[in-house]
């Protein structure tokens, strides 16, 4: 089965087939020889590649991986050839496209509100500071874009998940 | 000896007292608040006495439960570890009235030394270099420009009753002067409920190494050599290692001989520590004492080999101290690495959760100090150190090569940590060259994606492995099911369709 | 230094060796049999290798297929641990002929030191101290009557490829001096496929002292002070602490420097372990050499600060020795207790399965040597030594205390191990004041039950409570339910015919 | 609710009442106030018994309670008083009353057999020695009494939990 695997701005295609301890992975017209093994549910593996052995942390959010490897993190999104023809056919939701939600990543007071509706912003821009855990916390524009809303005043206590802003 | 401690605190560091209780054969006393009824703390003690709700304002915080409990239970000492009430002179007061032992300095002492301003006119009046500034509160906005005329941009505004950078402004030019005035002075009253302010020199490439002092009611003094705390975000130390790589025999001795004179000057008894501030010349001045056990105390006992618990305990038995100076000699090289439940990729923003797998390090030259286990479910209502792992080597290279072995071998899963950090950082070719400065990961962000690595694509084959897996996973049991189960019919529906004609 | 290292082990002790390699910076390469696939020593190196199924013959024991690997993945040099190959001089003659490096001494120094009785001529004529008894082979009943009136009752026989007491009789009067020749020679001849036999006096109320060498190929040997190692049951060593109670300066130096004597005679190179068994007059004699690491090497680690295996790596390297005798100094005291995956309550029965939740020790003091994780499977396949618990103390109060500690916070849950036994041990007042010999298990059954104590009334109420609460949590859950399920028809048409009348 | 433990030979009576962390024992006219928590599952448990702090292993095997408190084993019975009633009203199985059946405790080679059918032995004498993992195991007669069955031979393997003999 042939699985494409974007990541870093990159786009890798591999084959990969076998079953057990004997899977075999083809990349770049190379054979490499796998092993895979969870050891540590949920989301520690140990990989054996052409006799390399690795740890690597792998978490499945929706398709999207996310990998830990000696402490280096790394995004992969992977499809399979299925997957990939099926995303082919499948007409692609366009409403709220491009809409980045920001939500509280935990509870906390919100202490400064650094921008307003219609701001444009850059990727890294501070956009408000949550207070929590004796500790204040900025969260930053994860991409460039615009504030569509502000969903929170200053001073106000938010639950974990609460939607705080908007960007497009 | 004593015959009962109770140790008012949480985590890592009620544990790491009461072993040490444990191991001197004295029966020990937990307080717990409701969310820890399960802690490691709660169960490793011979008693447990529940003191309130999660919040430590309603538990930890609560001296008077406390000293009940104490009495209840028939401690004769009580160890405040570090936070809560370790520094609160109205708790020292109030455990002298009810004929407890307080295991710390006396109220006066924590007076002197919690007051910043007061602190540094006592060192400058005892001979102790001070980082260069005012030594009276800034009375407002004149005085403030006058003092930074006088001492030179760039300056730092601080609070008196301050410590963990809160009430601080950094003053670069005087247009700035009145802002950071105002809002170090609001920040202070709301942190502290005291908005008294004072003035010192920004110093810049400086280091932050720290002197740890014993002392016992005898008025016998010593130091067991510096921690290099360096390492800092947002003013919390991440990584501390003793020695440091600035200091050399002489500067140890003349460090050491000073912060003992400073101890004397405020007759102080029990384990504390006093900070300097190491500029590039290697001149240094005092910038606080902490009249407590620090988190880092760690680190001096494994180059040491004094267990600094086991001496405060003998000492509030009323000891003398065991060590002469000459009896204290530094021994290879101790690094720690704070384990907190921070996400260092995601601007190290605490992370809340259960811990669904936790697998420590161990083998030759590892300890670590922990107040988790698993099933341990992180809240917000305490402190992120969860942890902390320190490694003992013979050199400092051995100890940064084993360090690393040891984050590898560390494995918490449900909840983010800062070991990934730490294992980056010990990449970096100026942390193990030792070039470091306080202002270290304001310049260099240590977990950069400097794009496409062997790693990279070692990660997009493990994804797509574990994908490969999950989904071959999935039909091996649907087959074996035979029912194939919703997921089933979807897919052989889908594959219709997608059939190639 | 060596650049890649293959480690011919499984378990503890090869997770021990890789992370010496890791501190050093050696890459690394394991081997595994099918059954060890996830286990720790595999994660932890640099490179796996698959090399047979579960049963060692198949794997650990094939040195073709390893020596095959080492190549194959470039390694120099070849650490064998204990066990399996380690003491198998053919191996170590392969690897001179496939250009690797052997960790251990020459395949002349294995062979002369593996068969018991050429070992003890060599001693004997080193001018050693050597267990009374016969130099040459027994050669039948009347030779053996003989030799055993000429060392006196009671004897023993045992076989000169022995190892672990197998082939191994004592005989209290000449009426069993026939039966034993010949229990002793079959045992012999299907243990080792050799039925030679020797004789030695039974000597009693014996110590089993061992001292620790390093010797590098320039000639230079050092011993690392003495283990006690008394504490045995069935030949198998327990608990092993440094130094021993048994040994003064004077002694420690003596015996020393025998050692050392010993080692020069057989051109020792490498880490090896001469035992000794010592008479309550302080007598010390020479049992055998051990051409290897020892399971026990880690309580000689902490109170000598030398790490034996990082001086293996270091002499194999070629690098000559970097302690003179002068340097080795005793401080503390270590004592390690063997974790088994064995039942002490069911006669020590192997004890298999899979752990469902681990918690080690850690803390000031406190070593883990582990092979095991989370999750690990333990069989029959191999040796049911799954870790060492290693503890550090200033002395041997502390020591025992602090071992007391880290065995109560040791919490094994899937499989029964040896740590109740510890526990118990530890608590024997004989232990505790060093009062120990061989046979000290034999005569103290330190598991017993005296009968009801405070623990009893806690253990009936802890079981009354865990009943209360899953019948109150049963109760709860049907309700939840609605539905009251199958139980819930049962309990509640029970419950109608005991309604009382 | 009234409970039944008999351990070591003694019978203790309790009343339990309580719910959570709030947890009333009555044992010998006196009250203790016990929080019962499960640590580790499946068995280790945080119990404070009248702010006294224990780390207590409980298995239940079918109302045979193992107990391990530091090191020490205990078995404790344990009844309700409604399964003691119960029990008092049903009757008891008499086939096969007395009959203690000796099974492997994993998986070995019989190495000797000392004893043969009719044999009356001692408690704690040997019975066979099984050998596994290297080490040679002797089972030994958890009573006296009289040997009914012998159901190996010497040079078997046997498997885990196989009957070897039957002791009546």
């Amino acid at each position: 089965m042939r699985y494409y695997a974007q990541i870093d701005g990159q786009m890798l295609e591999m084959d990969i087939e076998g079953e057990g301890d004997d899977l075999k992975v083809v990349l770049d017209g190379e054979t490499l020889v796998a092993s895979l093994r969870l050891v540590s549910p949920p989301s520690l593996y140990s990989l054996i590649l052409d006799n390399q052995s690795h740890e690597v942390f792998v978490e499945n959010r929706n398709g999207e991986y996310v990998v830990m490897i000696a402490g280096e993190l790394c995004h992969a999104k992977v499809q399979d050839e299925r997957a990939k023809r099926l995303a082919a056919v499948t007409p692609k939701g366009h409403a709220n496209e491009g809409e980045v939600v920001i939500r509280a990543p935990m509870p906390g007071l919100v202490i400064s509100l650094d921008v307003s509706p219609g701001d444009v912003v850059e990727k890294g821009k501070g956009l408000l500071v949550l207070e929590a855990m004796k500790m204040q916390n900025e969260l930053r524009a994860p991409q460039a874009g615009t504030i569509k809303s502000v969903n929170v005043q200053q001073g106000e206590r938010v639950e974990n998940g609460r939607v705080l802003l908007v960007l497009t | 000896m004593l015959k009962k401690v109770l140790v008012a605190n949480r985590g890592e560091i009620a544990v790491r007292v009461l072993r040490a209780c444990e191991e001197l054969g004295i029966a020990t006393v937990a307080v717990y608040s409701d969310a820890d009824r399960n802690s490691m703390h709660v169960r490793y003690a011979d008693e447990a006495y529940n003191i309130g709700s999660a919040p430590a304002r309603q538990s930890y915080l609560r001296g008077d439960r406390i000293i009940d409990i104490a009495r209840r239970a028939g401690a004769e000492a009580i160890h405040p570890c570090y936070g809560f009430l370790a520094e609160n002179a109205e708790f020292r007061n109030a455990c002298d009235d009810a004929g407890l032992i307080f295991i710390g300095p006396s109220a006066q002492t924590i007076r002197a030394m919690g007051d910043k301003l007061v602190a540094r006119r006592t060192m400058r009046d005892a001979g102790i270099p001070v980082v260069p500034g005012s030594y009276d509160s800034i009375k407002d906005e004149d005085h403030a420009l006058t003092v930074a005329e006088e001492i030179g941009y760039p300056v730092v505004i601080k609070a008196a009753a301050g410590g963990g950078g809160k009430g601080m402004r950094v003053i670069k030019s005087k247009d700035e002067v009145a802002g950071a005035l105002r809002g170090a002075a609001a920040e202070a009253r709301s942190a502290f409920g005291d908005d008294t302010l004072y003035m010192e020199k920004m110093l810049e490439g400086i280091r932050h190494i720290e002197v740890q002092l014993l002392a016992d009611r005898f008025g016998n003094v010593i130091y067991l050599g510096e921690r290099e705390c360096s390492i800092q975000r947002r003013h919390q130390k991440l990584i501390e290692e003793s020695p440091s790589t600035a200091v050399d025999a002489e500067m140890r001795r003349k460090m050491g001989e000073l912060a003992v004179t400073a101890a004397k000057a405020v007759g102080y008894e029990s384990a504390g520590t006093i900070e300097f501030l190491v500029d590039k010349n290697k001149n240094f001045y005092f910038l606080e004492m902490n009249t407590r056990l620090q988190v880092e105390h760690s680190v001096t006992e494994l180059v040491t080999g004094v267990d600094i618990v086991i001496e405060q305990l003998r000492m509030a038995a009323g000891r003398k101290l065991r060590y002469r100076q000459e009896d204290v000699k530094i021994n290879g090289w101790a690094i720690e690495c704070r384990i907190t439940s921070e996400d260092p990729y995601n601007n190290f923003m605490p992370s809340v959760g259960k811990i669904v797998s936790l697998s420590e390090p161990s083998g030759p030259g590892v300890r670590v100090d922990s107040g988790v286990f698993e099933g341990f479910e992180v809240t917000l209502y305490y402190d992120p150190l969860i942890a902390k792992l320190i490694i003992w080597g013979e050199t400092r290279a051995q100890a940064i090569l084993r360090m690393r072995r040891a984050l590898n071998e560390y494995k918490i899963i449900g909840i983010r940590t800062s070991i990934p950090f730490h294992l980056r950082m010990l990449e970096t070719a100026r942390f193990i060259t030792g070039k470091i400065d306080t202002t270290f990961l304001d310049r260099i962000n240590v977990l950069a994606n400097d794009g496409p690595s062997t790693r990279t694509k070692l990660a997009a084959i493990a994804a797509a492995l574990v994908a490969y897996r999950s989904r071959h996973d999935l039909i091996a049991k649907s087959l074996a099911d035979g029912s194939a189960g919703p997921n089933m019919w979807k897919f052989n529906a889908r594959r219709e369709v997608l059939r190639p004609r």
